[in-house]
């Protein structure tokens, strides 16, 4: 392990957990979820459809602004991702603002597309690098998209995992809450429950999130690489061009 | 309809609600400048559907009365300081959205229709928020609520593009959320790179993307219009100003001197 | 994603609603006579808003149970003999609208919203003679009667346009109608004069008129697809042909002399 | 008036009433109104501007069929032409079938965009050149698009007059019917009555519809003529080419 980073560690888990989907798509300013999504393409052969706001290469939308949400109603697509200022144990998610609405403390640039794209998208995964009880909480101060709704609310979508530095939570739709489904290499058990504030299953042996393979590897050192320096220029260098002596 | 930017300027009046699009899709940051530069008073901000830059400098200077969006974000440069500031100190107030209720909104006015339905949004705390969007259930279906959001018709569409022609019209290709802001707009004022003398409805390629003059109040061409966060096809953001701008903006002072440097004393050049 | 006009034709199975371009726009004339050649039963068509010869002729040939549009015509050529026949005789159901109630309808399903309110038509007999139209009060007003639309998701979009590239992306340009027709159908079939090498999305000004390889389910090259109507920018209609379909379609026996000789035998051949 | 065809008088008069306007719209099958447009055109030294729908040369929509529609809806768009197999004299039209429905004994196309564009654009002219009581009849056998509304009716647009190839009717909209507004060169109002099945009210002394001036004959002849030639080119070879032998 010690020679991938938790980037390539992620990148691999979330592209696993995207084979057989048509189409995903990424916010621009999300680099892991970008480069995983264009890992999956190439493990895909190229069938499985990404779509990269903000990148010009990577997106085929013609008709504004509003053509992604209107696609994701269509149900035309399969995944999506979103971060959280703060994200509870019920997946909801907070991009508002901490500490009073709607004069905050603390204020983040708001909902984007979140409080529609949680509904709408089958599957949307939830990622986060600031695995910590303050951003992992028993309760959003916020809830700019509730990770469940009431049975009678249209929502043929919603969250299905939670990826963070430390570890994957699934999430059970008919229970409302997560599960552990697996550590990355370093960590435990015991240091995802002291770093997290909400609550949420455990199972009695808890697995280590797979290493990716060679072949993924390669992938994402290369090709991948290469397509993700065009999109997002800062992480590819901060993450690629160290990765031999990380 | 051809004029200056200090004319185009003018013509957007205080209190005005004002469509801006992304950092991403078309600024017409010189005319924002000049907003500021004129300390333009009471803006009614509204993102289509959310905006950068252009949000954060008017908050800051003080033009503006409230913001209906889905973000004020500076991408990757980080929070957007003086929107923050503002917030906290509730210098602003702050009609939250997400970026499909906005684009819906938008498309009700263009349609002329009072409201527009849309799926989401349920449970959210926005909508608690939003005493002017109501649930109601759906009258094709049963027990099945829904939300409906009322027009937003702004006062005033003001973005930047790469041409115009000599008729008015104006080129915005794929940013087809440029074409819906002007559509939804009273009056759209565009500034532009260049203008050409020939025709955009003439070539059937460029006209695809052509915005029609019937739509457009007014034109000022300003080369680059959209410094410093640039303009796709044309000029790449200006990356070390835009970091400038984040690192200043972060106080008080910090912003008071940025736009000494950049609004104030340019405009009296 | 590529296959041959007969595949093409071979996937709108009977029964299908299928939306359908006015003359003016880009009509697959070829793969209309394809589903006329194959004896195609029970389909509902949808006018874009509303539809020529080539509605006309699928409902001479008996394979149209309901035509849902703001119109059937030949233009400048009269009155459409086959529909009229048809309404006359009550062999086909006919769902009329209005051009918009058409437009925002299919924007309904393209926004999978469950519905779109219009003004107008409130005190039209159109609005006695369509049970699925509601007439409500504006919730964000006061006795202000406004007409519902349910959404129309067709089963299929069946149009003919220039040119596809390798991928499957489509270029119509300002015929905007049919991109909104892709986006509410969930299968979009359509018939190309050329398949090109170069990517649309790659060529920017092509790209604003261009319907993502995302919407379309099949394409067929098919050079003069759209004879005889025509097709804007690549051959005009042929008129004579247009009158001669005009002039034998007025009668039964005429039709289906027009039909064996321009259909049966060509599908034969 | 030996030398002016009635097709010049109708382009003339309805021009006349375009004066002024910022926006006509006209269908494409609609040769004398567009030709009226057209003329309006010219007299406004370029500042109306006309949308004839179908031609490439003078129409800017640029969003797909639903433009003209919206850009009504917007106000954007202060006139628009409506014909009628049937008219009556509430200013109802009748589009849509004659002889029973949905089964009808003469079906016409349908409604187009009239029960929508009647109540949207403020001044809609009403026009047709069969004049006969067959026509403008006493009561449509089906309200395509209503002449007139309930006061709680949202309806900033609706008829203002009707020409035909008799006469000039105003629409009054206050009391919901016509009133005779002059005869053209030919005609009386004895003939007008006699060829008019709904009831209207008719002034003592009706005036004749004016003669084009020489400025307006010339423009239709010549520029508004090419013009015309290029949108609707039956017309201008029935109506044009022969004016000089009428």
């Amino acid at each position: 392990m010690s020679d991938v980073r938790v980037e390539e560690l992620l990148i691999a888990a979330i592209a696993a957990r995207l084979q057989g989907l048509r189409h995903v798509a990424v916010g621009a300013s999300s680099p892991i979820p970008g480069a995983a999504a264009l890992l999956a393409r190439a493990l895909s052969g190229g069938r499985l459809r990404v779509s990269i706001l903000g990148s010009r290469t990577h997106t085929c939308f013609t008709d504004g602004g509003r053509e992604l949400f209107d696609c994701a109603a269509q149900g035309r697509m399969d995944a999506f991702f979103l971060g959280g200022a703060q994200i509870d144990g019920h997946a909801n998610i907070n991009l508002t603002a901490i500490g009073g609405y709607p004069r905050s403390r603390v204020r983040f640039p708001g909902a984007f597309g979140s409080s529609y794209l949680y509904f709408l998208v089958p599957n949307v995964f939830l990622f986060t690098l600031a695995h910590t009880p303050r951003v992992l909480v028993p309760k959003v101060d916020f809830i700019t998209s509730p990770g469940v709704s009431a049975p009678n609310v249209y929502r043929p979508g919603g969250p299905r995992a939670l990826f963070t530095n430390r570890c994957v939570f699934a999430f059970d739709r008919e229970l409302g809450r997560f599960a552990l489904d697996s550590v990355h290499p370093g960590e435990s058990a015991a240091s995802v429950r002291e770093n997290t504030g909400f609550a949420y299953r455990e199972p009695d042996t808890v697995p280590v999130t797979p290493t990716p393979g060679a072949r993924e590897l390669a992938l994402v050192r290369g090709p991948v690489a290469d397509a993700v320096a065009e999109v997002y220029p800062d992480f590819a260098a901060r993450v690629f061009s160290s990765a031999d002596a990380a | 309809m051809f004029c200056t930017l200090d004319e185009l300027v003018a013509r957007i009046p205080d209190g005005a609600s004002v469509a801006l699009p992304p950092d991403y899709s078309g600024c017409a940051m010189a005319a924002v400048r000049g907003l500021m530069a004129r300390r333009a008073r009471g803006l009614h901000l509204i993102g289509v559907p959310q905006m950068g830059f252009q949000g954060d400098m008017l908050i800051g200077a003080g033009c503006v009365d409230t913001v209906e969006t889905a973000a004020v974000t500076l991408g990757e440069f980080g929070l957007a300081p003086r929107f923050s500031a503002a917030v906290r100190g509730g210098d602003v107030r702050v009609l939250d959205a997400t970026c499909p209720a906005l684009h819906a909104a938008l498309q009700a006015a263009e349609k002329g229709i009072p409201f527009m339905p849309l799926r989401g949004i349920v449970g959210s705390d926005l909508l608690a928020a939003r005493p002017d969007w109501k649930v109601v259930d759906n009258p094709f279906g049963a027990d099945d609520p829904l939300v409906l959001l009322p027009a937003i018709q702004p006062d005033v569409a003001l973005f930047h593009a790469r041409v115009a022609d000599r008729e008015g019209n104006v080129w915005v290709g794929v940013r087809r959320e440029l074409m819906l802001a002007a559509h939804a707009a009273r009056d759209t004022f565009v500034t532009v790179e260049r203008i050409q003398d020939a025709r955009l409805l003439d070539d059937e390629a460029m006209a695809a993307g052509t915005l029609p003059a019937l739509y457009v109040s007014g034109i000022a061409e300003v080369p680059e219009g959209a410094w410093p966060v640039g303009l796709a096809g044309c000029y790449e953001a200006d990356r070390a100003a835009l970091r400038e701008y984040a690192e200043q903006a972060a106080t008080d002072e910090g912003f008071v001197e940025w736009m000494r440097h950049h609004v104030t004393e340019v405009a009296a050049a």
